[in-house]
């Protein structure tokens, strides 16, 4: 059994492999190749699963020792594989997601000429991404993660040929790299605390240390998670990674990698727990993120931003719920889980309708589609209600225990945390129902005008045998798309139930996170009536600005507070004139320093020894008598040596 | 008389002949003034010779001789041909030798 | 000198001090040669200068007789003052006898530092022979006791056999190199008259020969330049070679003053006929 | 006495120097054909040496010892331990395809005034390079080492002012000037560090009284030599001054940019992956070796220009406007963190140290030669003339792409194993220098994702539309590079088995232990 560890991780490297080094040849089948060989890492995952389930919780825990990775004195990074329940949740999403998702692109790059190059990196990605959850040290885990950072970015900027999703993948690698910054330190850290940075080891001997050091390891994977997960203050990447292809938004930047943070937390419980400080700023950052994504959802009028800003704040919830200890890792993941599905869900629908729509993402450009796309309507319809947290969802499980978690906490700061989770579930409602009435309801804006937007110049390849620049035709998209869609609806309807009935996902993940029940101030059934109330009020409210009045076409000028959402609340601004033109006029200054300073005392040397050379060439007169003057001379001064030599 | 003279004459001899190389224009005379130095070496030569009591000064002096007149011959068949080419004979006009 | 005194001057040789006619003998002629080298150096003409060096070197060979360097001092009079300064003189012969060059200098400063030199190294040598402690003389009697020449002989055949012959390969190399600088291969045959003749008509200047040296019969030497039929020397007329040494006489202006002197002498007798004719 | 392998190994570059250039001027191809299967045998050499090193034996073998000027104790002495049989390996791996790479850098111009390039000597002189190279890898006799070790700068000199691009931005005029500019500076930066050495050398003769490496080293270890402190830190910084300017190490690094802008790219990866590697190399085995005291007492102020190094590199090689400009900045920044992992004095940063000699001899042979197809397409250096390349060369842009991410050490890659070692080494014993130097591979990351938006995304210019994809004769010189670059970075254990023990050597002179973990985790 533990030999198939390396097969999940073998099938789509060797997806990925073939169908990059392929060649055009591999162009008619290579979507099939990458279809299955994801749908095989799936199997292999599922088998593992049913595997371990047959054990009993304690023994589940299965490894595979590869070969020795970087042996050198007193250094030990293995290539070894652990399986755990944890690391097999994240196995069953990100195959289980990621099999579907594949099948979706099938149909939706139908028409884009480098479609294999495109599975090729999907598989990359899929490959990382179980690297980095099935690693067992953090050095393996690092390789993962700045694999799916790889992936992500090849994927983004997938169509190169637009200078903005070049600059996005770029953006968002750089984002990511600083992060990564953080996991190295952390994992130095670990070397010189431990003298060696493998799960076990360093998870149990974690209490031998003082917990200054724990703390600043704490931070630094903090850090690192932040990058990974789109959070407060490296956010600002994942809205510009909307540029690359749907499919990728909802695999990589909604499902999977954009969680890969809050595994990285998990995963570190034990430090964790032993740094309340780190804790604490975990919790801050993921409240803040919480909000801030929820209010920029709330502005966008792009629809696949809207989303993004929507992943952002849920991953806030989560990094929310793993900051709050034991009490709350597990609703972290459950959660993760949950929106994986709905998400992914979501995206996929929003998808299906740019697929319809010409690729145009602007919702006020949008309206009443249900008719025209009945499948995408009821899926899309059916994520919606399972992320606002609808009664009996699976949204509606995950996000309530979160909020209890939060509320649990205890003390003023439960209080806090606790509101801005309410408040938090308010502002989705309102957003997400807005998103649903914008696109789904009202008018149909799209009537009599050309789709081709000024601000989306060029339109993606995938449209362009369509007429992109007629009336768009809106239709329902073909089976390969929609199938997906329906089976992640059926998550996002059932997950959460099946997880939170009974606690059945709790006792599944307690062995390795451990959990502990909270007590929350307020009984649970206040919270949740609570939760209901404030989602009602948020849908409400939405209703009165989207669905009773009409939407004009052209966004309006908007409240401050709305401009600046639109903005990504200024971050980027801020990154632009702290961090680019400092930058800029950091390495100008540079360059002139060196060339001037640096250079020109060198030549300024050379230029001396020239001049001072030219004087003492007019010595060399070319008259032999005054060469034989100097002789002379020469000579008279040696006898005066010598004599001197003798008087002495 | 002490024989030291001998090569204070040397001495004498050798300097008058040095400086007028450095004074003199004209490459004959300043081969003369070569030779005059040359016989200077000879005479200290000769005065060591005496002074040591064997003649390996005398044999030096000998060659001395030899390699002057040599050196006589092809320094004059120089001047000789330097006169050919720029009709002077200043070791001054043959200053190409500059840059 | 005859070989008994040569002996006796030997023995005499061994002493520490010298005898008082060695004594004189030094002085004097060690005077002249100091005077001989000073002239060799500040003569303004080559043949002076050479001759004076000659002389010089015949009193440098009696002296090395009076250390006891019998075959040198005969080497010095013979090689030296025989051969190679007669090379000398016939090289200033070709370059010109009376062709005294200024001792005007021309570069700066030159003179100064060549004095400077000068003093600073004699001064130097005869403080360095003032230090050296030279009070032991061993006199080359004991030496010389087998005969000056025998003893070189002895010495050059066997000690420095090596460095004879190869002073010997030197010499005959210095002898070819004179030869090859000095040598001039003429590239083309010697033009003959009637080419020449052409030559000059082609260059179209000088269509006859050049003209003859001397006009008047008192001046026909061959330095001195023949004037143009207005009166004015013509260098063409002189030997390329005295041209070149720049040994040409001008006397145009003596030949026109001689004139000017007959017509003044003339009218003079007319004048003494003319007042001797009115006298009787 | 057995078969004297080491002098075989640099003997036969050599002789294939001169067999190269004695061919004809009409047999232009053969000559070109002589020096790659010189360069292979070389390669079934080095390969050798590699087989016959036993890691686990005396720290110096095949070595091979003679005398040669016996009055100042100058003796042939070669021998070679793990870092040199890693580095030898190295340089004879890489020449093979520098002269693939640079198969028509040297024929004659047809465009423009003719000039005369001789094709023999381009390769005979790489050839003598690599000899040379291969000889001061292995000299054990420090007189030895630094005849080779300045003899490398004649032909590296001709290389740079002899043979630029084909076609410049600004000319061929220009172009000439400039690369007689960057030869002579390449000259007189390496010269002058060599001159200062040799006072070093002769001043070590004066005190030690031989110059063989392996005797001063047992006995300073045995005390039976002792130098005045001041005696050796004069000695120690007249070696480290040259090595310093080989490396090269901030604020001696103003060649390389010039050197590598004007070379053709071959001759830029000769330089940056083979020659520089010299330097450090020397560092290790002679700063270290003959003066670990005086190396203690400089660590503070070499780390200091190490991490200057990396973060100042990197950040010019962001404002670069010259593609080779950029990869020689990176260069910089990279000999950064060699050195630093040198200095750091623990087992992981030497180990990484020497690794990261080996990787980013790959890494930057394979960005440099692909940037140096793509120019040579071109017809320019300047990363504003391109843009797009990826849609219509998509093979040459991700190769370009691998070695770009090889560059910025991503994990899977080689250089990240390497990078990451230097890094680990220097915080276990300095947690703010190496917390400081981290920031290099954020910077690494942005010049090298900088250069690759400019260059191959965005919409195709049209310069480059008719930009043929990479050749065959091209895809044989980068995929075996690129193979090695992921091998080494999933499998690097055949190289830190060689190198671990002589690190340990290493550690050894200098009588450092590594620091221990403060908890001694449950292994």
């Amino acid at each position: 059994m533990e030999n198939l560890i390396a097969l999940l991780v073998a099938a789509p490297l060797l997806g990925a492999a073939v169908l990059l080094c392929g060649g055009r040849r591999l162009d008619a089948v290579g979507h099939w190749i990458g279809t299955v060989l994801a749908a095989a890492s799936f199997v292999i995952g599922a088998v593992l699963f049913a595997d371990m389930l047959g054990k009993d919780a304690e023994a589940r825990e299965i490894g595979q020792h590869l070969f020795s990775w970087i042996p050198v004195e007193g250094f030990q990074a293995d290539i070894a594989f652990q399986l755990d329940q944890l690391s097999m949740t994240f196995v069953l999403l990100i195959t289980g997601v990621g099999t579907l998702i594949h099948l979706y692109s099938i149909g939706y790059m139908e028409h884009d000429e480098r479609r294999r190059r495109f599975f090729g990196y999907l598989n990359l990605f899929l490959a990382a991404m179980l690297l980095l959850v099935l690693a067992d040290n953090y050095l393996l885990l690092y390789v993962g993660w700045e694999g799916v950072g790889l992936a992500s970015y090849l994927l983004i900027g997938f169509w190169q040929h637009k200078p903005s999703a070049a600059t996005a993948a770029k953006k968002a690698f750089l984002v990511n790299r600083v992060g990564d910054m953080g996991l190295s330190i952390a994992i130095m850290l670990m070397f010189t605390t431990f003298g060696t940075f493998a799960f076990g080891p360093v998870l149990e001997s974690a209490g031998e240390t003082s917990e200054g050091k724990l703390t600043a390891i704490a931070l630094m994977l903090l850090l690192a998670a932040c990058g990974k997960s789109a959070q407060v203050p490296l956010q600002s990447w994942l809205g510009d990674a909307m540029e690359g292809p749907t499919p990728v938004s909802a695999l990589i930047h909604a499902a999977t990698m954009v969680t890969a943070g809050v595994y990285l937390i998990v995963r570190s419980a034990d430090i964790f727990n032993l740094a309340p400080d780190a804790q604490l700023v975990t919790t801050v950052v993921g409240a803040v993120t919480l909000l801030f994504g929820a209010i920029v959802g709330c502005a966008k009028d792009d629809i696949k931003k809207a989303l993004a800003g929507s992943t952002m704040s849920q991953i806030g919830y989560m990094v929310l719920a793993a900051g709050l200890g034991p009490i709350g890792y597990v609703f972290a993941i459950m959660h993760l889980v949950t929106h994986g599905f709905f998400k992914a869900g979501l995206f996929l629908g929003a998808g299906s309708v740019m697929h319809g729509m010409n690729d145009e993402v602007d919702m006020r450009k949008y309206g009443g589609l249900r008719k025209y796309m009945p499948v995408t309507f009821v899926t899309f319809g059916l994520g919606y209600l399972a992320i606002i947290g609808f009664p009996g969802l699976s949204g509606f499980f995950s996000k309530d225990k979160i909020i209890e978690a939060a509320f649990a906490k205890g003390g003023t700061e439960g209080w806090i945390l606790g509101g801005v989770a309410l408040l938090g579930a308010a502002i989705t409602a309102y957003y997400m129902t807005r998103v649903m009435l914008m696109t789904f309801f009202g008018e149909e804006r799209w009537r009599n005008r050309a789709t081709a937007s000024p601000d989306q110049p060029d339109v993606e390849p995938a449209a362009e045998h369509q007429g992109a620049h007629a009336e768009p035709h809106p239709h329902e998209s073909p089976r390969s798309m929609t199938i997906p869609m329906i089976v992640l609806a059926f998550g996002s309807v059932f997950a959460g139930a099946f997880f939170g009935v009974g606690d059945r996902f709790m006792h599944w993940l307690e062995p390795v996170t451990g959990h502990e029940h909270g007590h929350p101030p307020v009984s649970a059934l206040t919270v949740t009536l609570s939760t209901v109330v404030v989602l009602v009020l948020g849908a409400g409210l939405a209703y009165l600005h989207y669905g009773r009045r009409p939407v004009p076409v052209v966004a309006p000028r908007g409240s401050l507070l709305t401009r600046a959402a639109r903005r990504d609340l200024l971050q980027d601004d801020f990154n632009h004139v702290v961090l680019v033109r400092g930058g800029e006029h950091l390495t100008r200054s540079l360059v002139y320093v060196d060339h001037t300073l640096v250079d020109g005392v060198v030549n300024g040397t050379a230029a001396s020894v020239g001049g001072l050379s030219g004087r003492l060439r007019k010595l060399q007169n070319g008259y032999a008598r005054s060469y034989a003057v100097s002789m002379f001379g020469g000579a008279a001064v040696l006898i005066a040596a010598t004599l001197l030599m003798r008087a002495v | 008389m002490n024989p030291v003279n001998y090569l204070y004459l040397a001495a004498l001899l050798f300097t008058i002949g040095a400086t007028g190389v450095l004074i003199r224009r004209n490459a004959i005379v300043l081969f003369m003034c070569v030779e005059l130095m040359l016989n200077a070496c000879n005479l200290a030569l000769v005065t060591f010779s005496r002074m040591h009591g064997n003649l390996d000064g005398q044999i030096i002096a000998f060659f001395v001789m030899v390699v002057a007149a040599a050196e006589v011959v092809v320094g004059l068949a120089i001047i000789v041909s330097l006169f050919r080419s720029r009709h002077s004979a200043s070791v001054d006009d043959a200053s190409l030798m500059k840059l | 000198m005859t070989p008994t005194t040569s002996m006796a001057a030997t023995t005499q040789l061994a002493a520490y001090t010298t005898s008082t006619g060695e004594a004189v003998q030094f002085w004097v002629l060690g005077t002249v040669a100091v005077i001989g080298a000073l002239c060799t150096v500040f003569m303004r003409k080559a043949v002076h200068s050479a001759l004076c060096l000659a002389g010089t070197m015949i009193i440098l060979a009696v002296f090395y007789l009076a250390n006891g360097a019998y075959f040198l001092g005969v080497v010095q009079i013979v090689v030296y003052t025989g051969a190679i300064m007669m090379l000398f003189l016939f090289v200033v012969m070709l370059v010109g006898v009376t062709a005294a060059d200024s001792l005007k200098e021309t570069i700066k400063g030159q003179r100064w530092l060549a004095l400077l030199c000068g003093l600073g190294f004699g001064i130097l040598l005869f403080a360095g022979i003032g230090n050296a402690s030279l009070t032991q003389f061993a006199g080359v009697g004991r030496a010389n006791a087998g005969g000056n020449v025998e003893g070189l002989a002895q010495l050059l055949f066997t000690k420095y056999v090596f460095a004879f012959e190869l002073t010997g390969a030197l010499l005959i190399t210095a002898s070819v190199g004179a030869m090859v600088l000095t040598h001039r291969e003429r590239t083309e045959r010697a033009k003959t008259q009637r080419e020449l003749a052409e030559q000059r008509v082609r260059e179209g200047k000088h269509l006859p020969p050049l003209p003859a040296p001397g006009v008047y019969a008192r001046h026909n030497a061959v330095d001195i330049a023949g004037l143009l039929p207005d009166g004015t020397p013509s260098e063409l007329t002189v030997n390329k070679t005295l041209r070149d040494r720049g040994q040409i006489r001008d006397v145009s202006a003596e030949a026109l003053n001689d004139l000017k002197a007959l017509e003044q002498r003339s009218a003079a007798r007319l004048e003494r006929t003319r007042s001797g004719e009115a006298s009787k | 006495m057995s078969f004297p392998l080491l002098t075989a190994t640099a003997v036969l570059p050599a002789l294939g120097a001169i067999a190269t250039a004695a061919v004809p001027a009409a047999r232009r191809t053969a000559a070109k054909w002589l020096a790659l299967l010189v360069s292979l045998g070389t390669l079934a050499l080095a390969v050798t040496v590699l087989l016959r090193f036993d890691p686990d034996g005396d720290r110096y073998q095949l070595t091979e010892s003679h005398a040669w000027i016996a009055d100042f104790g100058v003796r042939y002495e070669l021998g070679v331990d793990g870092i040199a049989v890693a580095l030898i390996a190295l340089t004879a791996l890489l020449i093979p395809f520098i002269i693939l790479a640079g198969w028509h850098d040297a024929d004659p111009l047809e465009t423009g005034h003719k000039r005369w390039r001789p094709t023999q000597g381009f390769f005979a002189l790489i050839l003598a390079v690599e000899a040379m190279v291969i000889i001061s890898f292995e000299a054990t006799d420090v007189f030895l080492f630094y005849i080779f070790f300045e003899a490398m700068l004649i032909p590296m000199y001709f290389l740079i002012g002899g043979f630029g691009d084909r076609t410049h931005e600004h000319g061929e005029e220009t172009a000439a000037t400039q690369r007689s500019y960057a030869a002579v500076k390449f000259l007189l930066y390496n010269l002058a560090g060599g001159l200062i050495m040799l006072a070093a050398v002769i001043g070590l003769y004066v005190v030690a009284g031989n110059f063989s490496l392996t005797e001063i080293a047992e006995a300073r270890a045995d005390g039976s030599l002792d130098m005045a402190t001041n005696t050796e830190r004069w000695l120690f910084l007249g070696f480290f001054f040259a090595f310093a300017v080989k490396a090269p190490l901030w604020p001696l690094h103003t060649w390389l940019p010039n050197a590598m802008g004007e070379a053709t790219a071959p001759v830029a990866v000769l330089i940056t992956a083979v020659v520089d590697k010299v330097g450090t190399f020397a560092m290790l085995r002679f700063c270290l070796g003959l003066f670990p005291e005086a190396s203690k007492w400089a660590t503070p102020a070499i780390l200091v220009l190490a991490l200057i190094s990396i973060l100042y590199g990197a950040l010019l090689a962001v404002g670069q406007r010259d593609i080779k400009r950029l990869v020689a900045y990176a260069s910089i920044s990279h000999f950064g963190f060699i050195i630093l992992g040198i200095f750091a004095m623990t087992s992981q940063g030497q180990s990484g140290a020497t690794l990261y000699m080996v990787n980013h001899g790959i890494s930057t042979a394979a960005l440099m030669l692909v940037a140096g197809f793509l120019i040579s397409r071109r017809g320019s250096r300047l990363i504003a003339d391109y843009g797009g390349v990826q849609k219509v060369a998509p093979v040459l842009a991700g190769t370009f792409l691998i070695g770009g991410l090889a560059t910025l050490s991503l994990p899977g890659l080689a250089p990240f194993v390497s990078e990451f070692l230097v890094l680990v080494g220097t915080f276990a014993r300095y947690p703010a220098v190496g917390i400081i130097a981290t920031f290099g591979i954020v910077l690494a990351a942005l010049y090298v994702l900088v250069l690759y938006q400019r260059t191959m995304t965005g919409p195709v210019k049209p310069e480059v539309a008719k930009m043929p994809d990479l050749r065959v004769r091209e895809l044989v010189v980068v995929t075996p590079l690129i193979a090695l670059l992921l091998l080494l970075g999933v499998y690097p254990k055949p190289v830190t088995d060689i190198v671990n023990p002589a690190v340990q050597h290493t550690m050894s002179d200098v009588q450092k232990k590594d620091p221990q973990p403060e908890v001694e985790a449950a292994k």
